[in-house]
């Protein structure tokens, strides 16, 4: 039989009525068993506490009378908590069991840590203990927004009407999601001129726009280098192709003139 | 409890203004010490702060419902770049038809309703326009004489790039499947 | 654009820091400006920024997700003053399981349940998870699948912490347990 101290300070309440005492034994009174079930976290906490406190041995309670008092208690249980009831009850079988294995007659040979029935129930406390021995050292660190306050300056969303912006990926995206479509109905030709000669089209265009007309050599800008006379020359070829210009030249080696194709009309 | 000096004190009213979500009223601001806080001291602390963040990127100010810290507006650009999904987006159409006018300009509306396959709003256009990043650089001599639209100086300053030779190469998407044709 | 002084960029830093909603991380960082910052730089210029805020109530601090600034614990009785309305604590069962998860990870449920010696509510794991401080990184294959828990980097910066190592150490439990057993 095991008898628990009366505790120094009580346990918990019931009823507003101090619980001074643990229950006898790992039996649990029907009253006390809310209070019992916030308690402990499970057989395993109580076994802990039983032992920590008490300096119980576990091992060394009488079987018939443990099971006579679970037997009642899953009774009161059936009705509620049967899980957790279920738990306390598996607890008390594996100390049952170690129990009897314990008082079978062992051969001298076989003693090793391994074979003491205990063993599992021992590591399976230890590790229990540590976890919880962990949880209340993380309960006690400060915790962002309870223990300490976190920064938030006011940042005014709206403070201009913002017009949206691209990037240079946004627009790369776009192209790609276009190519994608497109890929699906083929019915563009290929052609792999460079970005350049695109660039040196619009600006030609752009300066006939004010003009009309420009003097050929006027087009190029030497002071770039030889590509970009290169590129120059192959957006008028292209703008030509496309019949967006129209280059013209009255007599031989007379000055050639590139005029917007309808400029004149 | 003894009364702190008007150091702490000062100290302990930009952690709350700094930590608080919403402004502080004064009368918020006095509730922060166990001890009587004379609404004339506590002004004069507040407007000691204010002086303490002057030149600063965050800037102590009394609103409607009392003191805030909030970010001057001149940093706004950079605090923009950390959180792009909150800056307002082009469409799909906008986008793509940027894309296209870049890619393969200069093309006429019709060029770009081709390779979209959907027809294409005045209204994207107008957006486009409107933001300077395309202009009319002419007129294809075709039936209607449709104007032929290019990318603008802005838009490469606006990408920050110096020509559109530096937009990214795209071969890898299959960029050889697709050119605007008009033979 | 000019590449701003030192002393610009650590007010950029700064206003970055207090009005962003969590940590910045030093990736996120860099993106605030528009040349390349380099790591060494950043790392130097946030040093000073931190020995700037020194002795006030508000520190600069790294968690595991970036920097960010925090008030330190010792204001918090101020603060409380403000909002009396304090979060929670968690129930033991709630912390049992999730210092388990944080030791243990990742774990599942049953491996939880055999360590605590009782079954685990979805209950408790639903308020882990709903907190962001744990979550799902995977199934153990085995049948059923059991879903495996892990912590979140949230966890670590409510914490304060930079690392998982950060945690306190685990205590080497007595072995004394079963000392008193009479053979």
């Amino acid at each position: 039989m095991i008898f628990v101290e009366t505790l120094l300070s009580p346990v918990a309440r019931i009823h507003g009525e101090p619980l001074a005492e643990l229950p006898h034994d790992l039996y649990i009174p029907p009253d006390a068993l809310e209070v019992f079930l916030e308690t402990f976290e499970g057989p395993l906490d109580l076994l802990l506490y039983l032992i920590r406190r008490q300096n119980l041995d576990v091992l060394n309670i009488q079987m018939a009378e443990l099971t006579r008092q679970y037997m009642v208690y899953v009774d009161i249980m059936r009705a509620g908590q049967l899980e957790l009831a279920a738990e306390y009850l598996l607890m008390a079988a594996l100390l049952i069991e170690i129990k009897s294995r314990m008082l079978l007659p062992r051969r001298e040979e076989t003693i090793d840590d391994e074979s003491d029935p205990r063993a599992e129930l021992v590591r399976r406390l230890l590790e229990y203990e540590q976890m919880k021995l962990a949880a209340q050292r993380l309960d006690n660190l400060p915790v962002a927004g309870r223990d300490f306050a976190l920064v938030q300056v006011w940042l005014e969303q709206a403070a201009a009407k913002r017009l949206p912006e691209v990037s240079l990926d946004d627009l790369t995206q776009a192209w790609l999601a276009v190519l994608a479509r497109a890929k699906v109905n083929r019915h563009h030709k290929v052609s792999r001129e460079g970005l350049s000669v695109r660039e040196h089209m619009s600006r030609i265009l752009r300066r006939l726009q004010g003009e009309h007309f420009a003097e050929f050599g006027a087009l190029f800008d030497s002071s770039q280098g030889v590509p970009e006379l290169v590129v120059s020359f192959l957006a008028i070829l292209e703008l030509v192709r496309e019949r967006l210009v129209v280059v013209t030249q009255q007599e031989p080696y007379a000055r050639i003139y590139v005029k917007l194709h309808h400029a004149d009309a | 409890m003894q009364t702190p000096n008007p150091g702490e004190i000062k100290l302990v009213l930009e952690t709350a203004l700094l930590t608080n979500q919403g402004p502080l009223s004064l009368h918020e601001m006095k509730k922060l010490f166990d001890f009587e806080l004379s609404m004339e001291i506590l002004r004069k602390l507040l407007e000691e702060l204010r002086q303490d963040w002057v030149g600063r990127g965050v800037e102590l100010t009394s609103v409607a419902s009392g003191w805030r810290f909030q970010a001057r507006p001149e940093y706004q650009k950079y605090l923009d770049r950390l959180d792009p999904e909150k800056l307002p987006r082009f469409s799909r159409a906008v986008m793509e038809t940027l894309a296209i006018i870049a890619y393969r300009q200069p093309v006429t509306r019709g060029d770009i309703e081709e390779i979209r396959g959907v027809t294409v709003s005045s209204q994207v256009l107008k957006t486009l326009e409107g933001r300077g990043w395309i202009d009319v650089v002419g007129h294809r001599d075709v039936p209607g004489r449709p104007a032929l639209f290019a990318t603008t100086k802005k838009l490469l300053d606006d990408l920050g790039l110096r020509s559109l030779e530096e937009l990214p190469p795209l071969e890898q998407a299959g960029a050889d499947i697709l050119a605007v044709s008009h033979e």
